[in-house]
């Protein structure tokens, strides 16, 4: 007899939280992304001389960018949580029998995040 | 069973998943908030001041890295999402469109960069 | 019809290893791996403790074949015994070639540890998961030989007799409902013990006596098939078990008032577990599991041991061990203490009570693994060497069913080369009357009232009172009757799943006919041994009588039951003594 | 006192009788100390003696009875029904699977997959000890090395669990990959290479999105999640080393 095959539904995504939660930390890359085209945008408005660069500088003070801003922002913090709670499934590091422990290494990966950030800040708001 | 390509895509997309998640939230801080809401003045933003360090050529490799890495991220994590929701048949056009326009992303980048003046 | 060189029935350690040793003793022989699960849901699986081997220094074979031999309370074959403890190393190492993780010394080296019964300490161990990892490595390491092809969820049904020799068997495809001949030149009967004929056991569901009950209706006879071991510690109410290798780190048993009753019970002298020589080896606690599951009995006849709403146990305490070293060398006890008697036993002591484990009984086989019908052999715990005798030593058995599980496959392939000659059109004919056996009685069957689970439940609750750890001319006979009246009363079973695909009904069915049949040979054969020795004791015979029973019991099929005879047990060089421990 | 009961609902399909599954509710008696199978084995003792399913150990080792309950795969002989009291339960067989009959599903896709990962110790020619050479030496630290892979126990939860595996079967899988693993890491095997055949193509590591779930439902902390990432790694070390050193390295 023939055994039955039962549909996926492609909003498996929503039937668990935990899956949802995946394809959130997924969906983060977009906007990553798009973040990474505005960049594209403002480099290029950069080159093109200091007129162009002030009327990207107007674009950034307007309220929707300060909303979309916000809102990747929010994605984007979500990414670096979940990438850096992750590392330590990728890089076991042993010494002996003993394994050393995951949030050690989540941490230090925590820890760089934030000296990262605050190096990039100094640079570009003090340097 | 073929020699995969995935490798690179893998590689280029973990490359790009440390660089979202190390540079890309201060930035956005940056852009999204500090300099909007002026918190450390205007001073910082003035259009010599950003000019000239994106001429020197150490930071114009780090804009490029920054931009172009999580572009990839994007494109792998693109890819899976589209099958993920239904669009396995179609995977391989799925891949080009994907992989296709992070690369164009790259082109267009360096091409701004390269000329930058 | 497929045909194979050699059939083996039942993909446990014993199979397993059966199937390898055919593939590796000749490439041009194909082996069937016939199970009604797929192999690595076997009930190796489930052993914890260990296996024992001599590969230490400071051990010897004679002291193995000594610890046996006393455990066995002198009923083992000691010509067995000898080139059991002499093949075990090597059996081991195998295991350890093929990537079986055992524990390991700081050096590198295997790692033993004591358990009861054992002079010196000599167990192979795996965690507390050693048939688990033997198991899979095995199955594993089977994937490797192409000659060896598996049906997997076959139900072997009958086995095939021509011209006085076995030449197959018929199995019904679980997933089709069919059944065929699957035709062979030998077969290897694997199939493990039948301790689901007791309600409280540590045994899985699928250990149902299959294999016993084929060879034994093909005419083969069932050895000392009275021996039931209990295993000392199982978790009350579930039967879940609880290694004997908590005792061998050093876990201690205690009544309620707190007090460790075994020493009691001529069990030697208790020391202190903060002692350095705390466990003693062959005392106490390391007593052998016969002895100890006796203790308890008592202990509940004295009124000190616990009782709750699961019934009587006592308390098996390992806290002193430390959380460390119970995660080392321990974690499933504390895994499954946890999960299923609510208790962590790093701050709490177990709940523990006897629960049958184990037959040391089964099919006749002489040290080759061959029985008294040509071409058919048997290995594990299905079959009886006898290298067990009245009492198995723990982590003998994970042992035993690599080194007879391997001289079996040998002992198949050599037969199997030696008689090519099959009689197919015989076989396709025994095939349709199976066929149309089970169609009548079972798939279409009208009629019929009486409830599977109804019967199974009657069977084990009358083996449990009737043929327990304690057992008297009365409770048996009574036991005996019931049984008969199970037989004559499981022809008019209610089968309500007429369905050709996966029926579960219908193995349920099949597996209890085979159980009636085990259990009703066990009966007879404890009824007819007037005596006590080793797991079979008796409140009307309460010692051991060399004169009349230092044989081993034989059980026949005929039509008006089991009929039991004798046979000599072999003796080498160790005339019976009295048993000691912990003197 | 009032017998308290709970109710099951299980996922039937009667492959003679029926076109597809349906659901049957049944009524059981709630113990305390019963888990999800014992419930289930009530069923079929008591009223549906037509219901299958596998079963074994009822211990936690032996891997038969993985079954999706209320939408999360679990071993039915691991979860208590006080768990989910007075609620009621929803039981289906694993996903991603085809359905026998009932709640038993067809594994013939794991079983091949598990061969084809060759999960059994290869060595290089001429590295074979014999036997009264003794055992191969392995130090605690090696042991540890691939320890926790090797506690699979084959009950395919994870693959229930993966999505991937839902949409394209294709995909080698959880189970499978993390099972090379434990031979990869294995101090006594040489057969890295040839696993990578299997483990390293597109329908190997490659396919892995990393949901994660597989190791959450893992009831032996197997963690496949990490050793498919951990392949992932040690394949694009090999590909560079291929591709930036071809004379080999």
């Amino acid at each position: 007899m023939k055994p039955y095959v039962r549909e996926y539904p492609n909003t498996w995504w929503l039937s668990r939280r935990p899956y949802f939660l995946f394809m959130v930390r997924e969906f983060t890359a977009v906007f990553v992304a798009a973040y990474c085209v505005f960049l594209i945008y403002f480099v290029y408005k950069l080159s093109q001389g200091p007129d162009a660069y002030y009327g990207v500088i107007e674009l950034l003070r307007s309220p929707l960018s300060i909303i979309l801003h916000i809102i990747a922002f929010i994605f984007a913090i979500y990414h670096s949580i979940t990438w850096f709670n992750l590392t330590p499934k990728i890089f076991i590091l042993r010494f002996g029998e003993e394994q050393v422990p995951p949030f050690l290494i989540s941490g230090a990966n925590f820890i760089a995040w934030v000296v990262v950030s605050a190096i990039v800040a100094w640079i570009i708001l003090v340097v | 069973m073929s020699k995969s390509s995935e490798p690179i895509w893998w590689s280029l997309f973990a490359a790009g998943g440390v660089v979202a998640a190390l540079f890309i939230p201060v930035l956005m801080i940056i852009t999204g908030i500090i300099l909007p809401f002026t918190l450390t003045g205007e001073e910082p933003f003035v259009f010599e001041r950003i000019h000239g360090a994106a001429t020197h050529p150490i930071i114009r490799l780090l804009i490029f890295c920054i931009i172009v890495f999580p572009l990839f991220h994007f494109a792998h994590r693109f890819r899976s999402i589209l099958v993920d929701i239904g669009l396995l048949k179609i995977r391989p056009v799925i891949s080009v469109v994907c992989y296709g326009s992070a690369i164009f992303g790259t082109i267009v980048t360096a091409i701004i960069l390269w000329s930058f003046s | 019809m497929p045909v194979h060189d050699v059939v083996i029935v039942g993909g446990g350690g014993a199979g397993l290893r059966a199937a390898i040793a055919v593939a590796e003793e000749n490439p041009d022989l194909s082996v069937a791996i016939v199970s009604k699960v797929f192999p690595m849901r076997s009930h190796t699986v489930a052993a914890e403790g260990g296996a024992a081997a001599v590969i230490k220094d400071n051990d010897s074979l004679e002291d193995h074949f000594r610890d046996t031999i006393s455990g066995s309370d002198w009923l083992a074959d000691q010509d067995a015994v000898e080139e059991f403890v002499r093949e075990a190393p090597s059996e081991m190492i195998q295991l350890e070639h093929w990537g079986c993780p055992w524990s390991r010394e700081p050096d590198g080296k295997v790692a033993v540890r004591p358990f009861g019964g054992m002079k010196i300490e000599r167990t192979w161990f795996a965690a507390d998961k050693t048939g688990f990892h033997m198991l899979h490595t095995l199955y594993q390491t089977s994937l490797k030989y192409d000659n060896v092809t598996p049906y997997d969820e076959w139900f072997v049904t009958n086995i095939l007799v021509e011209n006085g020799r076995c030449q197959g068997v018929t199995a019904l495809e679980l997933r089709t409902g069919k059944t065929e001949v699957i035709a062979a030149k030998a077969v290897i009967i694997c199939t493990g013990g039948a301790g689901r004929i007791f309600p409280f056991t540590t045994n899985g569901a699928i250990k149902t006596g299959d294999g016993m009950a084929l060879a034994y209706r093909a005419g083969v006879g069932l050895k000392d098939m009275e021996f039931v071991q209990y295993h000392p510690t199982g978790l009350p109410g579930t039967g879940i078990l609880i290694t004997e290798a908590a005792r061998g780190e050093g876990g201690i048993l205690v009544n309620k008032e707190g007090y460790r009753y075994l020493e009691d019970y001529d069990l030697g002298k208790p020391l202190d577990v903060t002692h350095p020589d705390h466990p003693v080896k062959k005392s106490m606690e390391l007593g052998p599991r016969d002895r100890l599951s006796q203790a308890f009995i008592k202990e509940v006849e004295k009124g000190r041991t616990f009782i709750d709403e699961l019934g009587h146990y006592v308390h098996l305490d390992v806290r002193h061990l430390g959380q460390k070293k119970i995660d080392k060398k321990i974690p499933f006890v504390r895994e499954l203490a946890s999960k299923y008697a609510g208790i962590d036993p790093v701050y709490h002591p177990i709940p523990v009570r006897p629960v049958v484990h184990y037959c040391m009984g089964g099919i006749d086989t002489d040290k080759e693994g061959a029985t008294t019908l040509p071409g058919l052999f048997a290995a594990g715990e299905a079959a009886c060497v006898s290298i067990n005798g009245a009492n198995r030593l723990g982590s003998n058995s994970l042992t035993e069913l690599l080194v007879f599980g391997a001289r079996s496959g040998r002992g198949a392939a050599k037969f199997a080369i030696e008689h090519p000659d099959l009689d197919m059109s015989s076989l396709e004919k025994q095939a349709l009357d199976e066929q149309s056996r089970i169609t009548k009685n079972f798939i279409c069957k009208q009629k019929g009232s009486e409830r599977i689970a109804n019967l199974r439940q009657e069977m084990t609750q009358s083996m449990e009172s009737g043929a327990g750890i304690y057992r008297s001319e009365s409770s048996l006979k009574e036991t005996c009757n019931k049984l008969a009246e199970l037989r004559d009363r499981f022809s008019n079973i209610l089968i309500e799943d007429r369905s050709l695909t996966f029926n579960t009904e219908l193995t349920s069915a099949l597996e209890l006919d085979f159980m009636i049949e085990v259990a009703r040979s066990l009966a007879h054969s404890a009824l007819e041994r007037r005596e006590s020795r080793g797991s079979h004791q008796r409140t009307d015979h309460v010692n051991r009588d060399d004169q009349n029973f230092l044989k081993h019991s034989l059980a026949l099929q005929t039509e008006e039951g089991p009929k039991i005879g004798y046979k000599e047990v072999v003796i080498t060089s160790w005339p019976p003594e009295e048993r000691v421990y912990g003197r | 006192m009032t017998r308290k009961t709970m109710e099951l609902e299980i996922l039937r399909y009667r492959p003679e009788k029926e076109e597809r599954p349906t659901f049957e509710t049944y009524e059981i008696p709630f113990k305390e100390e019963w888990v999800v199978l014992d419930a289930i084995n009530y069923i079929k003792d008591n009223i549906d003696g037509s219901l299958s399913y596998r079963w074994s150990c009822r211990m936690g080792v032996c891997g038969s009875c993985g079954m999706m309950l209320n939408g999360i795969p679990k071993l039915s002989c691991a979860v208590f029904l006080r768990d989910y009291y007075p609620d009621k339960v929803r039981v289906e067989p694993l996903t991603g699977f085809p359905i026998q009959r009932d709640l038993v599903i067809v594994m013939d896709d794991f079983i091949h997959k598990l061969k084809e990962i060759k999960p059994w110790i290869i060595r290089d020619e001429g590295q074979e000890q014999s036997l009264e050479e003794g055992e191969y030496l392995q130090s605690p630290a090696e042991l540890a090395a691939f320890k926790q892979y090797s506690m699979c126990i084959n009950c395919m939860l994870c693959y229930a669990a993966c999505p991937v595996y839902a949409i394209d079967n294709s995909f080698v899988g959880p189970a499978a990959i993390a099972l090379a693993q434990r031979y990869n890491l294995d101090s006594r095997d040489h057969g890295r290479e040839l696993r990578q055949d299997v483990i390293a193509s597109n329908e190997g590591v490659w396919e892995c999105t990393f949901v994660g779930e597989c190791s959450e439902v893992c009831p032996k902390d197997v963690d496949p999640a990490g050793a498919i990432q951990r392949g992932k790694v040690s394949g694009t070390i090999d590909y560079f080393k291929d591709v930036l050193m071809p004379w080999g390295g």
